[in-house]
């Protein structure tokens, strides 16, 4: 077979890429760093870091710490707001052949909605993702991502400023993350992506405090696969929407535990951090995987048909 | 531009106590590395994601086919690197941030180093630029004992004369380099300073030279994930047109105009 | 100083321990083994792995994996029942002077009850300890530990039966852990330990299923420390009853991470597999830093103080 | 009774295309091991967490100060186990496990041996200890092709001559051992069989001797986290006056009587 036809296409939602890889929001910038690595005309799609309606300072210093297989980051979205995205970040961007979600971020029902309105205004993007995992300030702080109405009221508003896809990023720090996820479903969610980082610390043994200024920080990288990939089985079984899997992923056969789990693309989150190709590898060994096996569609989800094949047994 | 090399390891040897001296072909981009820049490197095992993250080292030194790296071995990262041998192959991302200015100065201008402990290595490949371009600097380094001593070796056979100080006083000058060096600024005719070291060093060598008018760059040093200016980790607050900024060490940095930097509560 | 005269002693809610380093239920079998590599005397407690009503069968093979600093587990709770306990391993362990912790399981609230009472009739632990990660069969299976109100229930049930301390093991799975602390304290428990494994699953890439046949494990190992970590800061914070950490420790500056976040006293887990001494390891650690940094119980929580100090400089 | 051990490699060289003699000093515990125990082996980095587990290894051969494991690479773990060098400490718990009962026989015996791939380690070790004792197996080895034979050398060493096989027929008979074995049992004077291989030879091997009534015991395998009979991972069914219940592969076993194996369903 001609090594050039494998067809990888996938539509999320209304979102049509042409591969299922992406590199996940927050770990990639706006692409202009990773463009002096490779083309991001190759990537499904960029997912951008977190873009809110006024600049955010983030959180001091330190901001990470390396856990085992993982680590911790406290960043705390820092950015240049939505004007800046659209001026400075978005004309990048709009050079390479690649899908551009941009990953919002609020701390009210009403800033996501404005960020999507400025976008919106300008096409600055081909699909959004809603970080719900920002904290809610008139709830307190706690986070959005981990209340099923809190996060449908985020949804909702989004939804009734844009055409465009809508992918609500689920939260992992919930008892049923399938709850959650019915209620973006029901709000008019487009697709979902799961999961972000667990909320998480470290000790200084030496100095007997956080490590992090935060305190708290949220863990990624191949620690948490386990459990995102069982979120991504549950999410499957639960709704009806496609997903976008991630959490640990830093190679083809990683992706693949995700997509049999029933993720129709994949995200590269922290790899692209050790492995500035970690993406163009899960993608050319996806490549390689339907090559073998068969078209790419009949493998999202698949890891549930033996399920299925062993419950008619019993 | 950084790439990403597969590097086979020439030679990797101990220099002081704890302190490694690595030695990687050239390779790619790497060749055109300028001082001050780094590479980042994988530590860990084929197959194993602990640890995770690369580790950011200064480019110490480099010859036409050659270059090296000068460590200090300070937790798992560092000692998993010094179990290296050579022939063995390195994961090295780089070159990575923004180097050392100097292609402005003239021949025979008035320059100095000052180092800190594993603040040396940048210090040590920017005065093999300096001398290719007629410039001779002065050096002043400063360790925490005789014992942390790096880089007094490849000075001397450039024919560069260093004046040592000790925290300790078990070689050269007893105290910190920031004082020897603050009575050599006193004497005036410095044009520019460039310093490498812990922060605290730097914050008082960028005041001494503030005081003195004298243009200083500093290269500095944050908790890396990315090393390419991504993750937002190591950044550092800046001064620019008035107001202050978040830059990242690793991009906008390492090394940063002494007066731009927020010495207080900048990070 | 004496070697020999560090005060490491502990009392956890009644429970008067020489030390604060146990192992943790499901890792130790009920002794006899690791009584060939070291004197069980040594350690503070030993928590012995779940004892149900009658004996359970477990799961099916395979029943762990490996994942990145971590492994899943699906045991299944496999265990010989109390009887069996009481007969068989219970004497065994008598020898030691060590406190005896027993692991309670069951499906539904009587069970927990009844396996208490046995013990209880004969003298048969130091205290107990509340898995209230069981299934809830009544509930449809939902985890006891998932939901604040069952999990009370289960320790009141407990509770009512026995004078010795009763300790709540709880579940990580969830999306506030200090409502089901509140919860078991408010029921009467008298410490508290935390955390069990996280609900996780690894997929066969090359057979398509899930590696476990029975689908999802729980994850345990270095991975998981730093959430579990946060959720003793959390609790800390939240109830006023002893906790003992556990979630990845392998070493004395893992254990010093729980200690210093508010555990006072803490277990060793999947650690013991990968080394038998890692407990002894853990203990002379810690004595090692009592020497250097002064009473133990004052390094209890002690990471606690800085970001007090913070507030108020804020 | 098991120990941990810190053992500095010997040697460690590949005997066949991935696979792998290690040689290790003889110490403590270690020095009694029996045929059909294994050592559980560390094969991660020093302050590495990743791969986590240990790998558990059936003993080879030993002699007076030294023994040897014999070893496939077939995932992350063995393959770094097999970048370890000689003069490398590795960590080993053991010996694990309850080992072949053969102290029981007479010299003379007439004793067969049924090794599939890695299955083999265990047998050689029993040869030799059967030929102290006066006994003289007759070897039946099977393979999945001749690039995967090891064993053979050190069992022609000790004077015995395996009848090979291989599936792909490309050294010896062609076809599974159990064919050939199944010839020899049909022959008759067979007092024991002991065989270890993958679990399907096995319950083949094991329906053989039952069919001729001949005792027979078999060495298991399966996936272990703890290797000392504390976590119950690795459990199979046996049968015991007339119930089934679970054993620890790793306690109980590896080595089983035929007999009480649940071959069906049994895992
Ligand atoms: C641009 C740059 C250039 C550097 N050049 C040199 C050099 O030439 N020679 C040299 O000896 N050291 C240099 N360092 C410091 C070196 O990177 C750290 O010592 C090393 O990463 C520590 O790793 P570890 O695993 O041994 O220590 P760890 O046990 O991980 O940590 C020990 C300490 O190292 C620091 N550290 C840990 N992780 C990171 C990280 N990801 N990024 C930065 N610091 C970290 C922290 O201060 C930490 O407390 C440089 C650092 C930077 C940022
Ligand atoms: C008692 C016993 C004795 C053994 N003796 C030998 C021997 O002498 N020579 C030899 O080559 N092999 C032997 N094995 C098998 C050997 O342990 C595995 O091949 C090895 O653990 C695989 O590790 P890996 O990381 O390379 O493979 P992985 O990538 O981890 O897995 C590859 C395959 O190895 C098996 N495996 C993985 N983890 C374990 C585990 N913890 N326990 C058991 N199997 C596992 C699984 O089948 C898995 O699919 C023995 C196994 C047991 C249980
Ligand atoms: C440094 C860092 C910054 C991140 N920033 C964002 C962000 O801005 N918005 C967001 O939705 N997720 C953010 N994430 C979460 C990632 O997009 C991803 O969901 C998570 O890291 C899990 O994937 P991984 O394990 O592959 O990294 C960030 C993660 C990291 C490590
Ligand atoms: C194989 C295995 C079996 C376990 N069995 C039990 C159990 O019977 N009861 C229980 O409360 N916890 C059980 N646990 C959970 C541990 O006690 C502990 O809470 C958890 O593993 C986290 O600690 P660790 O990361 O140090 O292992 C088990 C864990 C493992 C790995
Ligand atoms: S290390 Fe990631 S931005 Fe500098
Ligand atoms: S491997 Fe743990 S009981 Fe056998």
């Amino acid at each position: 077979m001609d090594h050039e036809v494998v067809d990888l296409s996938v539509n999320l939602g209304g979102l049509a890429l042409k591969n299922p890889v992406m590199v996940a929001s927050g770990t990639f910038g706006y692409g202009k760093e990773f463009a002096e690595f490779f083309d991001l005309g190759r990537l499904g799609a960029v997912m951008v870091k977190g873009v809110s309606l006024v600049p955010w300072e983030g959180n001091p210093l330190p901001r990470i710490v390396e856990t085992p297989a993982g680590m911790l980051n406290a960043i705390g979205l820092q950015n240049a707001g939505v004007d800046h995205y659209l001026k400075e970040d978005l004309p990048f961007l709009r050079q390479f052949d690649t899908r551009i979600i941009v990953n919002v971020i609020g701390k009210t029902v009403e800033e996501y909605a404005r960020v999507v309105e400025r976008i919106e205004a300008q096409e600055g993007a081909d699909a959004y993702e809603i970080n719900i995992s920002c904290p809610n300030i008139k709830e307190g702080g706690i986070s959005f991502g981990s209340d099923p109405a809190l996060a449908a009221e985020v949804v909702k508003a989004v939804r009734s400023r844009t055409r465009r896809p809508v992918i609500a990023k689920l939260s992992p720090n919930v008892t049923d993350v399938t709850e959650v996820a019915i209620a973006c479903q029901l709000a008019g969610a487009d697709a979902l992506s799961l999961v972000n980082t667990f909320l998480a610390m470290a000790i200084d043994v030496d100095r007997e405090r956080p490590v992090l200024a935060n305190v708290f920080g949220g863990l990624s990288g191949p620690a948490i696969r386990p459990i995102a990939v069982r979120m991504v089985w549950e999410v499957y079984r639960a709704v009806d929407l496609p997903l976008i899997g991630m959490g640990g992923i830093t190679s083809a056969r990683d992706a693949l535990e995700f997509i049999l789990a029933g993720a129709s693309a994949v995200a590269v989150g922290t790899a692209n951090f050790t492995n500035p190709y970690a993406s163009l590898e899960v993608l050319s060994g996806i490549q390689e995987a339907v090559r073998r096996r068969g078209p790419y569609r009949e493998m999202i989800g698949r890891a549930h048909r033996w399920q299925k094949e062993r419950s008619i047994d019993d | 531009m950084p790439g990403q090399y597969q590097l086979e390891i020439i030679d990797h040897r101990q220099v002081a106590p704890g302190h490694f001296e690595l030695t990687l072909p050239q390779q790619g981009e790497l060749a055109r590395a300028e001082p001050g820049q780094f590479v980042s490197v994988l530590v860990r095992a084929p197959e194993s994601f602990d640890p995770l993250l690369r580790r950011p080292l200064s480019i110490y030194r480099t010859a036409e086919d050659r270059f090296s790296l000068l460590y200090r071995v300070v937790g798992r990262g560092t000692r998993r690197l010094s179990q290296f041998r050579a022939g063995e192959a390195l994961d090295c991302v780089g070159p990575l941030g923004r180097g050392f200015t100097y292609r402005d100065l003239s021949p025979g201008a008035k320059v100095v180093l000052v180092g800190g402990g594993v603040g040396v290595p940048p210090l040590v490949f920017l005065s093999q630029k300096l001398l290719q371009i007629g410039i001779v600097p002065e050096v002043f380094a400063g360790y925490a004992s005789s014992e942390h001593v790096v880089g007094l070796g490849a000075w001397r056979e450039a024919g560069l004369e260093p004046v040592v100080s000790t925290d300790d006083g078990s070689l050269g000058y007893r105290g910190y380099v920031t004082q020897v060096f603050a009575e050599r600024l006193a004497q005036g005719s410095v044009e520019r300073v460039y310093a490498c070291g812990p922060r605290p060093m730097l914050a008082e060598v960028a005041a001494l030279a503030g005081r003195y008018g004298v243009d200083c760059q500093v290269a500095m040093e944050e908790w890396m994930a990315c090393g390419i200016g991504v993750c937002l980790s190591c950044v550092t607050k800046v001064q620019e047109g008035g107001a202050n900024r978040w830059a990242r060490v690793c991009r906008e940095g390492p090394v940063f105009d002494a007066r731009k930097v927020v010495w207080q509560g900048g990070s």
